[in-house]
Protein backbone atom coordinates (compact mmCIF):
# COMPACT_ATOMS: atom_id res chain seq x y z
CA UNK A 1 0.00 0.00 0.00
CA UNK A 2 1.06 3.53 -0.92
CA UNK A 3 0.05 6.64 0.38
CA UNK A 4 0.67 10.53 -0.60
CA UNK A 5 -1.36 12.49 1.64
CA UNK A 6 -0.82 16.10 3.27
CA UNK A 7 -1.78 14.53 7.30
CA UNK A 8 1.33 13.53 9.45
CA UNK A 9 1.16 9.43 10.65
CA UNK A 10 1.77 7.93 13.68
CA UNK A 11 4.65 4.85 13.65
CA UNK A 12 3.17 2.63 16.19
CA UNK A 13 0.10 2.25 14.00
CA UNK A 14 1.67 1.92 11.23
CA UNK A 15 3.88 -1.27 12.19
CA UNK A 16 0.94 -2.45 14.17
CA UNK A 17 -0.80 -2.79 10.96
CA UNK A 18 2.01 -4.30 8.80
CA UNK A 19 1.73 -6.99 11.54
CA UNK A 20 -1.67 -7.81 11.58
CA UNK A 21 -1.58 -8.00 7.84
CA UNK A 22 1.22 -9.80 7.35
CA UNK A 23 0.90 -13.62 8.14
CA UNK A 24 3.27 -14.55 10.51
CA UNK A 25 6.43 -12.50 10.04
CA UNK A 26 9.65 -12.87 11.68
CA UNK A 27 10.97 -9.37 11.50
CA UNK A 28 9.25 -6.04 10.77
CA UNK A 29 11.55 -2.98 9.77
CA UNK A 30 10.50 1.01 9.66
CA UNK A 31 12.24 3.63 8.43
CA UNK A 32 11.07 7.33 9.13
CA UNK A 33 12.60 10.07 7.73
CA UNK A 34 12.46 13.84 9.75
CA UNK A 35 13.04 17.31 8.28
CA UNK A 36 16.56 18.21 9.88
CA UNK A 37 16.58 21.35 11.63
CA UNK A 38 20.01 21.47 10.91
CA UNK A 39 20.78 21.23 6.75
CA UNK A 40 24.04 21.23 6.06
CA UNK A 41 24.16 20.57 2.26
CA UNK A 42 26.03 23.37 1.19
CA UNK A 43 29.02 23.29 3.69
CA UNK A 44 27.26 26.02 5.55
CA UNK A 45 24.89 24.98 8.44
CA UNK A 46 21.14 27.02 8.60
CA UNK A 47 18.69 26.51 10.57
CA UNK A 48 15.36 24.80 8.53
CA UNK A 49 12.39 26.56 10.23
CA UNK A 50 10.05 25.28 7.48
CA UNK A 51 9.96 22.61 4.09
CA UNK A 52 7.66 22.62 1.16
CA UNK A 53 6.96 19.43 -0.38
CA UNK A 54 5.81 19.47 -4.09
CA UNK A 55 4.67 16.68 -6.27
CA UNK A 56 3.61 14.90 -9.43
CA UNK A 57 -0.10 14.10 -8.64
CA UNK A 58 -0.79 10.87 -10.79
CA UNK A 59 3.10 9.84 -11.47
CA UNK A 60 4.34 10.08 -8.02
CA UNK A 61 1.35 7.61 -7.20
CA UNK A 62 2.52 5.39 -10.24
CA UNK A 63 6.05 5.52 -9.24
CA UNK A 64 5.66 4.64 -6.02
CA UNK A 65 3.56 1.59 -6.92
CA UNK A 66 6.29 0.55 -9.16
CA UNK A 67 9.28 0.97 -6.31
CA UNK A 68 7.36 -1.08 -4.16
CA UNK A 69 6.08 -3.91 -6.72
CA UNK A 70 9.88 -4.21 -7.30
CA UNK A 71 10.82 -4.59 -3.94
CA UNK A 72 8.73 -7.31 -3.38
CA UNK A 73 9.83 -9.20 -6.67
CA UNK A 74 13.23 -8.59 -5.45
CA UNK A 75 12.97 -9.81 -1.87
CA UNK A 76 10.84 -12.19 0.22
CA UNK A 77 8.70 -9.66 1.33
CA UNK A 78 5.12 -10.23 3.58
CA UNK A 79 4.28 -6.49 3.80
CA UNK A 80 5.23 -3.21 3.14
CA UNK A 81 3.71 0.56 3.01
CA UNK A 82 5.16 3.96 1.83
CA UNK A 83 3.80 7.04 3.24
CA UNK A 84 5.01 10.34 1.78
CA UNK A 85 3.59 13.74 2.93
CA UNK A 86 3.63 16.47 0.89
CA UNK A 87 2.92 20.57 1.73
CA UNK A 88 3.89 22.41 4.35
CA UNK A 89 5.86 20.98 6.95
CA UNK A 90 8.30 22.10 10.46
CA UNK A 91 11.33 21.14 11.67
CA UNK A 92 11.09 17.62 12.72
CA UNK A 93 8.34 16.87 11.30
CA UNK A 94 8.00 13.76 10.10
CA UNK A 95 8.22 13.78 6.02
CA UNK A 96 8.58 9.66 4.98
CA UNK A 97 8.03 5.87 5.72
CA UNK A 98 8.79 2.63 4.29
CA UNK A 99 7.87 -0.64 6.35
CA UNK A 100 8.55 -3.79 5.60
CA UNK A 101 7.12 -6.97 7.39
CA UNK A 102 8.83 -10.38 6.31
CA UNK A 103 9.99 -13.87 7.62
CA UNK A 104 13.80 -13.16 7.10
CA UNK A 105 15.62 -10.09 8.62
CA UNK A 106 17.72 -9.60 5.66
CA UNK A 107 14.56 -9.34 3.00
CA UNK A 108 13.33 -6.74 5.42
CA UNK A 109 15.93 -4.42 5.53
CA UNK A 110 17.42 -4.39 1.92
CA UNK A 111 14.08 -4.12 0.89
CA UNK A 112 13.40 -0.66 3.06
CA UNK A 113 16.68 0.31 2.28
CA UNK A 114 15.89 0.13 -1.95
CA UNK A 115 12.39 1.38 -1.30
CA UNK A 116 14.00 4.69 0.26
CA UNK A 117 16.67 4.70 -1.98
CA UNK A 118 14.49 4.45 -5.31
CA UNK A 119 12.00 6.87 -3.81
CA UNK A 120 15.05 9.68 -3.36
CA UNK A 121 15.65 9.28 -6.70
CA UNK A 122 13.06 9.00 -9.14
CA UNK A 123 9.75 9.63 -6.61
CA UNK A 124 8.57 13.32 -8.31
CA UNK A 125 8.81 15.29 -5.34
CA UNK A 126 10.79 18.42 -4.61
CA UNK A 127 11.99 20.16 -1.67
CA UNK A 128 12.13 23.63 -0.92
CA UNK A 129 13.37 24.66 2.10
CA UNK A 130 12.44 28.23 4.30
CA UNK A 131 15.85 29.08 6.45
CA UNK A 132 16.62 32.78 7.89
CA UNK A 133 18.21 33.77 5.60
CA UNK A 134 16.15 32.29 2.51
CA UNK A 135 13.87 30.26 0.60
CA UNK A 136 15.63 27.96 -1.40
CA UNK A 137 14.88 24.61 -3.97
CA UNK A 138 16.87 21.92 -2.17
CA UNK A 139 19.73 20.52 -4.65
CA UNK A 140 19.77 16.64 -4.92
CA UNK A 141 22.75 14.88 -3.68
CA UNK A 142 24.94 13.07 -5.89
CA UNK A 143 25.10 10.31 -2.76
CA UNK A 144 21.62 9.54 -3.30
CA UNK A 145 22.19 9.05 -7.29
CA UNK A 146 25.43 6.89 -6.01
CA UNK A 147 22.65 4.88 -3.71
CA UNK A 148 20.64 3.46 -6.54
CA UNK A 149 23.84 2.10 -8.45
CA UNK A 150 24.32 -0.60 -5.69
CA UNK A 151 21.56 -2.35 -6.75
CA UNK A 152 21.70 -2.54 -10.39
CA UNK B 1 -4.09 5.62 -30.72
CA UNK B 2 -4.80 8.34 -33.40
CA UNK B 3 -4.12 7.58 -36.90
CA UNK B 4 -2.24 9.87 -39.26
CA UNK B 5 -5.08 10.53 -41.09
CA UNK B 6 -7.30 11.77 -38.30
CA UNK B 7 -4.62 14.15 -37.05
CA UNK B 8 -5.03 15.58 -41.11
CA UNK B 9 -8.59 15.32 -41.09
CA UNK B 10 -9.53 16.90 -37.83
CA UNK B 11 -7.43 20.00 -37.87
CA UNK B 12 -9.68 21.84 -35.97
CA UNK B 13 -9.92 19.51 -33.15
CA UNK B 14 -6.27 19.00 -32.69
CA UNK B 15 -5.12 16.74 -29.64
CA UNK B 16 -2.83 19.11 -27.55
CA UNK B 17 0.15 18.38 -25.87
CA UNK B 18 -0.14 18.96 -21.93
CA UNK B 19 2.98 20.70 -21.05
CA UNK B 20 3.74 20.56 -16.95
CA UNK B 21 6.42 22.35 -14.89
CA UNK B 22 7.59 21.69 -11.38
CA UNK B 23 9.24 23.05 -8.59
CA UNK B 24 12.10 25.70 -9.64
CA UNK B 25 11.17 24.78 -13.38
CA UNK B 26 7.46 25.92 -12.37
CA UNK B 27 8.70 29.13 -10.12
CA UNK B 28 11.12 30.02 -13.01
CA UNK B 29 7.92 29.78 -15.52
CA UNK B 30 5.71 31.81 -14.26
CA UNK B 31 3.08 28.99 -14.56
CA UNK B 32 2.02 25.52 -14.17
CA UNK B 33 1.36 23.81 -17.45
CA UNK B 34 0.88 25.06 -21.29
CA UNK B 35 -0.82 23.84 -23.86
CA UNK B 36 0.73 22.78 -27.24
CA UNK B 37 -0.23 21.34 -30.80
CA UNK B 38 2.70 19.56 -31.75
CA UNK B 39 4.16 21.38 -34.34
CA UNK B 40 4.56 19.53 -38.17
CA UNK B 41 8.13 18.66 -37.57
CA UNK B 42 8.18 17.59 -34.00
CA UNK B 43 8.50 13.49 -33.20
CA UNK B 44 10.55 13.44 -30.00
CA UNK B 45 11.35 15.18 -27.05
CA UNK B 46 14.73 16.94 -28.24
CA UNK B 47 12.68 18.50 -31.32
CA UNK B 48 9.88 19.94 -28.91
CA UNK B 49 12.16 21.56 -26.53
CA UNK B 50 14.01 23.22 -29.45
CA UNK B 51 10.68 24.10 -31.29
CA UNK B 52 9.29 25.81 -28.26
CA UNK B 53 12.89 27.35 -27.17
CA UNK B 54 12.72 29.57 -30.53
CA UNK B 55 9.20 30.75 -29.90
CA UNK B 56 9.38 31.07 -25.76
CA UNK B 57 12.50 33.29 -24.96
CA UNK B 58 11.58 32.61 -20.86
CA UNK B 59 11.70 28.95 -21.67
CA UNK B 60 14.64 29.17 -23.55
CA UNK B 61 16.57 31.40 -20.94
CA UNK B 62 15.52 28.65 -18.04
CA UNK B 63 16.48 25.73 -20.16
CA UNK B 64 19.95 27.71 -20.55
CA UNK B 65 20.61 28.36 -16.60
CA UNK B 66 19.43 25.26 -15.29
CA UNK B 67 22.15 22.54 -14.98
CA UNK B 68 19.84 19.80 -15.37
CA UNK B 69 16.16 18.94 -16.11
CA UNK B 70 14.70 15.48 -16.56
CA UNK B 71 11.74 15.13 -19.05
CA UNK B 72 8.70 12.67 -18.39
CA UNK B 73 6.50 11.73 -20.94
CA UNK B 74 2.96 10.52 -19.96
CA UNK B 75 4.45 10.09 -15.81
CA UNK B 76 7.37 8.36 -17.15
CA UNK B 77 11.08 9.93 -17.42
CA UNK B 78 12.16 9.46 -20.58
CA UNK B 79 15.36 10.09 -22.69
CA UNK B 80 15.15 13.61 -25.09
CA UNK B 81 14.55 11.17 -28.45
CA UNK B 82 11.61 9.46 -26.74
CA UNK B 83 9.09 9.53 -29.92
CA UNK B 84 6.19 11.87 -29.25
CA UNK B 85 2.29 12.10 -30.03
CA UNK B 86 0.05 14.99 -30.11
CA UNK B 87 -2.37 13.76 -26.69
CA UNK B 88 1.13 13.29 -24.43
CA UNK B 89 1.34 15.07 -21.22
CA UNK B 90 4.94 16.57 -21.13
CA UNK B 91 6.65 17.05 -17.66
CA UNK B 92 9.73 18.97 -16.94
CA UNK B 93 11.33 19.79 -13.63
CA UNK B 94 14.81 19.57 -12.00
CA UNK B 95 16.17 16.54 -9.93
CA UNK B 96 13.71 14.63 -7.55
CA UNK B 97 14.63 16.02 -3.84
CA UNK B 98 11.85 13.67 -1.85
CA UNK B 99 12.33 11.37 0.79
CA UNK C 1 20.33 2.56 26.82
CA UNK C 2 19.41 -1.94 26.26
CA UNK C 3 17.13 -3.56 27.99
CA UNK C 4 16.59 -7.36 29.02
CA UNK C 5 13.25 -7.81 29.94
CA UNK C 6 10.04 -9.93 30.26
CA UNK C 7 7.64 -7.75 29.40
CA UNK C 8 6.26 -7.21 26.07
CA UNK C 9 7.63 -3.91 24.69
CA UNK C 10 5.53 -0.92 22.38
CA UNK C 11 7.36 0.58 18.72
CA UNK C 12 5.34 3.39 18.76
CA UNK C 13 6.82 4.35 22.18
CA UNK C 14 10.09 3.31 21.29
CA UNK C 15 10.11 5.04 18.45
CA UNK C 16 8.80 8.70 19.84
CA UNK C 17 11.47 7.94 23.24
CA UNK C 18 14.08 7.93 20.34
CA UNK C 19 12.65 10.77 18.34
CA UNK C 20 12.66 13.14 21.50
CA UNK C 21 15.95 11.78 22.40
CA UNK C 22 17.75 12.86 19.55
CA UNK C 23 18.90 16.20 18.30
CA UNK C 24 17.49 16.97 15.09
CA UNK C 25 17.14 13.14 14.03
CA UNK C 26 17.17 12.98 9.68
CA UNK C 27 16.15 9.00 10.26
CA UNK C 28 14.81 6.83 12.53
CA UNK C 29 15.20 2.82 11.83
CA UNK C 30 13.35 0.42 13.79
CA UNK C 31 14.01 -3.16 13.60
CA UNK C 32 11.37 -5.55 15.68
CA UNK C 33 11.92 -9.07 15.78
CA UNK C 34 8.88 -11.57 16.34
CA UNK C 35 7.80 -15.41 16.92
CA UNK C 36 6.90 -16.68 13.98
CA UNK C 37 4.49 -19.76 13.55
CA UNK C 38 5.96 -21.38 11.19
CA UNK C 39 9.43 -22.11 11.72
CA UNK C 40 11.53 -24.09 8.88
CA UNK C 41 14.72 -24.46 10.39
CA UNK C 42 14.83 -28.24 10.07
CA UNK C 43 13.24 -27.84 6.17
CA UNK C 44 9.97 -29.44 8.00
CA UNK C 45 7.30 -26.80 8.44
CA UNK C 46 6.13 -27.03 12.14
CA UNK C 47 3.71 -24.67 13.96
CA UNK C 48 5.67 -23.03 16.73
CA UNK C 49 2.81 -22.96 19.88
CA UNK C 50 5.58 -21.34 22.25
CA UNK C 51 8.92 -20.18 23.09
CA UNK C 52 11.34 -20.36 25.79
CA UNK C 53 14.33 -17.40 25.68
CA UNK C 54 17.47 -18.17 28.20
CA UNK C 55 20.32 -16.30 28.63
CA UNK C 56 23.23 -15.61 30.65
CA UNK C 57 22.67 -12.82 33.03
CA UNK C 58 25.20 -9.87 33.56
CA UNK C 59 27.22 -11.62 30.23
CA UNK C 60 24.34 -10.46 27.97
CA UNK C 61 23.79 -6.73 29.74
CA UNK C 62 27.64 -6.40 28.75
CA UNK C 63 27.65 -7.69 25.29
CA UNK C 64 24.98 -5.81 24.12
CA UNK C 65 26.21 -2.89 25.50
CA UNK C 66 29.51 -3.77 23.35
CA UNK C 67 27.49 -4.27 20.64
CA UNK C 68 25.62 -1.17 20.86
CA UNK C 69 29.48 1.12 21.62
CA UNK C 70 30.90 -0.53 18.42
CA UNK C 71 27.99 0.84 16.64
CA UNK C 72 28.43 4.38 17.44
CA UNK C 73 31.50 3.93 16.83
CA UNK C 74 31.24 2.59 13.26
CA UNK C 75 28.29 5.00 12.40
CA UNK C 76 26.79 8.22 12.94
CA UNK C 77 24.31 7.55 15.02
CA UNK C 78 22.42 10.19 17.54
CA UNK C 79 20.97 7.58 19.54
CA UNK C 80 20.25 3.65 19.41
CA UNK C 81 18.16 1.12 21.73
CA UNK C 82 18.18 -2.93 22.00
CA UNK C 83 15.68 -4.34 23.94
CA UNK C 84 15.73 -8.02 24.18
CA UNK C 85 13.03 -10.09 25.89
CA UNK C 86 13.90 -13.44 27.90
CA UNK C 87 11.24 -15.77 29.43
CA UNK C 88 8.08 -17.84 27.84
CA UNK C 89 7.02 -16.13 24.52
CA UNK C 90 3.86 -17.33 22.34
CA UNK C 91 3.71 -17.26 18.43
CA UNK C 92 3.93 -13.43 17.00
CA UNK C 93 4.94 -12.42 19.92
CA UNK C 94 7.56 -9.52 19.82
CA UNK C 95 10.78 -10.53 20.81
CA UNK C 96 13.68 -8.17 20.32
CA UNK C 97 13.42 -4.46 18.67
CA UNK C 98 17.05 -2.31 17.34
CA UNK C 99 16.21 1.25 16.90
CA UNK C 100 18.46 3.79 15.86
CA UNK C 101 18.00 7.42 15.33
CA UNK C 102 21.01 9.18 12.90
CA UNK C 103 21.47 12.51 10.49
CA UNK C 104 21.18 10.30 7.49
CA UNK C 105 19.29 7.10 6.52
CA UNK C 106 22.43 4.78 5.41
CA UNK C 107 24.31 5.09 9.01
CA UNK C 108 20.62 4.28 10.45
CA UNK C 109 19.77 1.00 8.31
CA UNK C 110 24.00 -0.37 8.63
CA UNK C 111 23.76 0.85 11.97
CA UNK C 112 20.24 -1.74 12.73
CA UNK C 113 21.52 -4.26 10.69
CA UNK C 114 24.89 -4.14 12.45
CA UNK C 115 23.33 -4.27 15.72
CA UNK C 116 20.99 -6.86 14.79
CA UNK C 117 23.93 -9.22 13.07
CA UNK C 118 26.12 -9.20 15.96
CA UNK C 119 23.27 -9.49 18.87
CA UNK C 120 21.94 -12.95 17.06
CA UNK C 121 25.29 -14.74 17.16
CA UNK C 122 27.25 -12.82 20.15
CA UNK C 123 24.75 -12.17 22.56
CA UNK C 124 24.21 -15.18 25.16
CA UNK C 125 20.42 -15.82 24.47
CA UNK C 126 19.10 -19.72 23.52
CA UNK C 127 16.01 -20.45 22.26
CA UNK C 128 14.07 -23.44 22.94
CA UNK C 129 10.75 -24.29 20.86
CA UNK C 130 8.01 -25.71 21.71
CA UNK C 131 6.04 -27.61 18.78
CA UNK C 132 3.08 -29.79 18.32
CA UNK C 133 5.46 -32.21 17.60
CA UNK C 134 8.35 -31.85 20.66
CA UNK C 135 10.00 -29.19 22.75
CA UNK C 136 13.43 -28.82 21.23
CA UNK C 137 16.59 -26.45 21.38
CA UNK C 138 16.73 -24.09 18.39
CA UNK C 139 19.78 -24.71 16.19
CA UNK C 140 21.99 -21.39 15.45
CA UNK C 141 22.09 -20.55 11.66
CA UNK C 142 24.93 -20.44 9.27
CA UNK C 143 23.22 -17.21 7.47
CA UNK C 144 23.53 -15.71 10.98
CA UNK C 145 27.62 -16.54 11.29
CA UNK C 146 28.03 -15.50 7.72
CA UNK C 147 25.94 -11.86 8.53
CA UNK C 148 28.53 -11.07 11.16
CA UNK C 149 31.63 -11.85 8.90
CA UNK C 150 30.40 -8.93 5.74
CA UNK C 151 31.42 -6.60 8.55
CA UNK C 152 34.89 -7.54 9.18
CA UNK D 1 44.70 -10.17 41.93
CA UNK D 2 45.73 -13.60 43.89
CA UNK D 3 49.44 -14.58 44.08
CA UNK D 4 51.12 -17.87 44.36
CA UNK D 5 52.08 -17.26 48.13
CA UNK D 6 48.66 -16.76 48.98
CA UNK D 7 47.28 -19.53 47.41
CA UNK D 8 49.68 -21.85 48.91
CA UNK D 9 49.48 -19.99 52.57
CA UNK D 10 45.77 -19.97 52.20
CA UNK D 11 44.69 -23.77 50.98
CA UNK D 12 41.63 -23.75 53.06
CA UNK D 13 40.31 -20.74 52.01
CA UNK D 14 41.29 -20.73 48.48
CA UNK D 15 38.78 -19.37 46.15
CA UNK D 16 36.37 -21.50 43.66
CA UNK D 17 36.06 -21.31 39.86
CA UNK D 18 32.68 -21.11 39.25
CA UNK D 19 31.30 -22.52 36.65
CA UNK D 20 28.14 -22.32 34.43
CA UNK D 21 26.07 -24.23 31.83
CA UNK D 22 23.58 -22.91 30.00
CA UNK D 23 20.21 -23.70 27.86
CA UNK D 24 21.02 -27.66 25.99
CA UNK D 25 24.04 -28.13 28.24
CA UNK D 26 22.40 -27.02 31.27
CA UNK D 27 20.01 -29.84 30.72
CA UNK D 28 22.27 -32.01 29.95
CA UNK D 29 24.16 -31.62 32.56
CA UNK D 30 21.07 -31.99 34.54
CA UNK D 31 22.72 -28.56 36.86
CA UNK D 32 22.84 -24.76 36.47
CA UNK D 33 26.23 -24.69 37.46
CA UNK D 34 29.53 -26.17 39.71
CA UNK D 35 31.95 -24.89 41.95
CA UNK D 36 35.70 -26.13 41.42
CA UNK D 37 38.65 -25.45 42.82
CA UNK D 38 41.32 -24.87 40.15
CA UNK D 39 43.41 -27.88 40.19
CA UNK D 40 47.78 -27.45 40.23
CA UNK D 41 47.96 -28.65 36.59
CA UNK D 42 45.42 -26.76 35.20
CA UNK D 43 46.52 -23.31 33.43
CA UNK D 44 43.96 -22.96 30.64
CA UNK D 45 40.49 -23.87 29.42
CA UNK D 46 41.43 -26.95 27.24
CA UNK D 47 43.41 -28.44 30.56
CA UNK D 48 40.69 -27.82 32.90
CA UNK D 49 38.00 -29.35 30.09
CA UNK D 50 40.18 -32.31 29.78
CA UNK D 51 40.71 -32.64 33.44
CA UNK D 52 36.60 -32.24 34.24
CA UNK D 53 36.14 -34.86 31.50
CA UNK D 54 37.91 -37.26 34.23
CA UNK D 55 36.78 -37.00 37.07
CA UNK D 56 32.90 -36.34 35.29
CA UNK D 57 31.59 -39.14 32.91
CA UNK D 58 28.28 -36.79 32.55
CA UNK D 59 30.25 -34.00 31.48
CA UNK D 60 32.33 -36.61 29.26
CA UNK D 61 29.42 -37.35 28.00
CA UNK D 62 27.85 -33.87 26.86
CA UNK D 63 31.39 -32.96 25.78
CA UNK D 64 31.41 -35.79 23.29
CA UNK D 65 28.09 -35.61 21.98
CA UNK D 66 27.49 -31.86 21.25
CA UNK D 67 28.95 -30.57 18.16
CA UNK D 68 29.85 -27.28 19.11
CA UNK D 69 30.14 -25.63 22.68
CA UNK D 70 31.46 -22.06 23.38
CA UNK D 71 33.80 -20.76 26.42
CA UNK D 72 33.13 -18.10 28.14
CA UNK D 73 35.83 -16.96 30.98
CA UNK D 74 34.58 -13.46 32.66
CA UNK D 75 31.81 -13.57 30.40
CA UNK D 76 33.83 -12.85 27.54
CA UNK D 77 33.89 -15.77 25.05
CA UNK D 78 37.47 -16.81 24.78
CA UNK D 79 39.67 -19.87 22.59
CA UNK D 80 40.82 -22.59 24.80
CA UNK D 81 43.83 -21.60 24.92
CA UNK D 82 42.84 -18.82 27.15
CA UNK D 83 44.59 -18.41 30.75
CA UNK D 84 42.80 -19.20 33.98
CA UNK D 85 42.80 -17.54 37.37
CA UNK D 86 41.09 -19.28 40.56
CA UNK D 87 38.62 -16.55 41.33
CA UNK D 88 37.66 -17.05 37.16
CA UNK D 89 33.91 -17.39 35.99
CA UNK D 90 33.54 -20.03 33.34
CA UNK D 91 30.64 -20.59 31.29
CA UNK D 92 29.58 -23.47 28.83
CA UNK D 93 27.05 -23.37 26.27
CA UNK D 94 25.64 -23.88 22.89
CA UNK D 95 25.87 -21.32 20.14
CA UNK D 96 23.85 -18.14 20.61
CA UNK D 97 20.52 -18.19 19.00
CA UNK D 98 18.74 -15.31 20.34
CA UNK D 99 17.22 -12.23 18.62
Amino acid sequence: MISVQHEDFNIGVEYESLRSLAVSPGAIVTFTGLVRQIYDQDSESEVVQALYLEHYPGMTEQKLTDIQNQAHSEWEILESKIIHRVGELKADDQIVFVGVASRHREDGFLAAQYMMDFLKSEAPFWKKQRTEKDNKWVNSRNSDLKAIRKWR
Amino acid sequence: MVVKADILFAKGTREMLKIHYFASLREQMGRECDDLVLPDNVFNVAELIDSIKQSDAIFKDVFASTPKILVAVNQVVVSKDCQLSEDDEIAFFPPMTGG
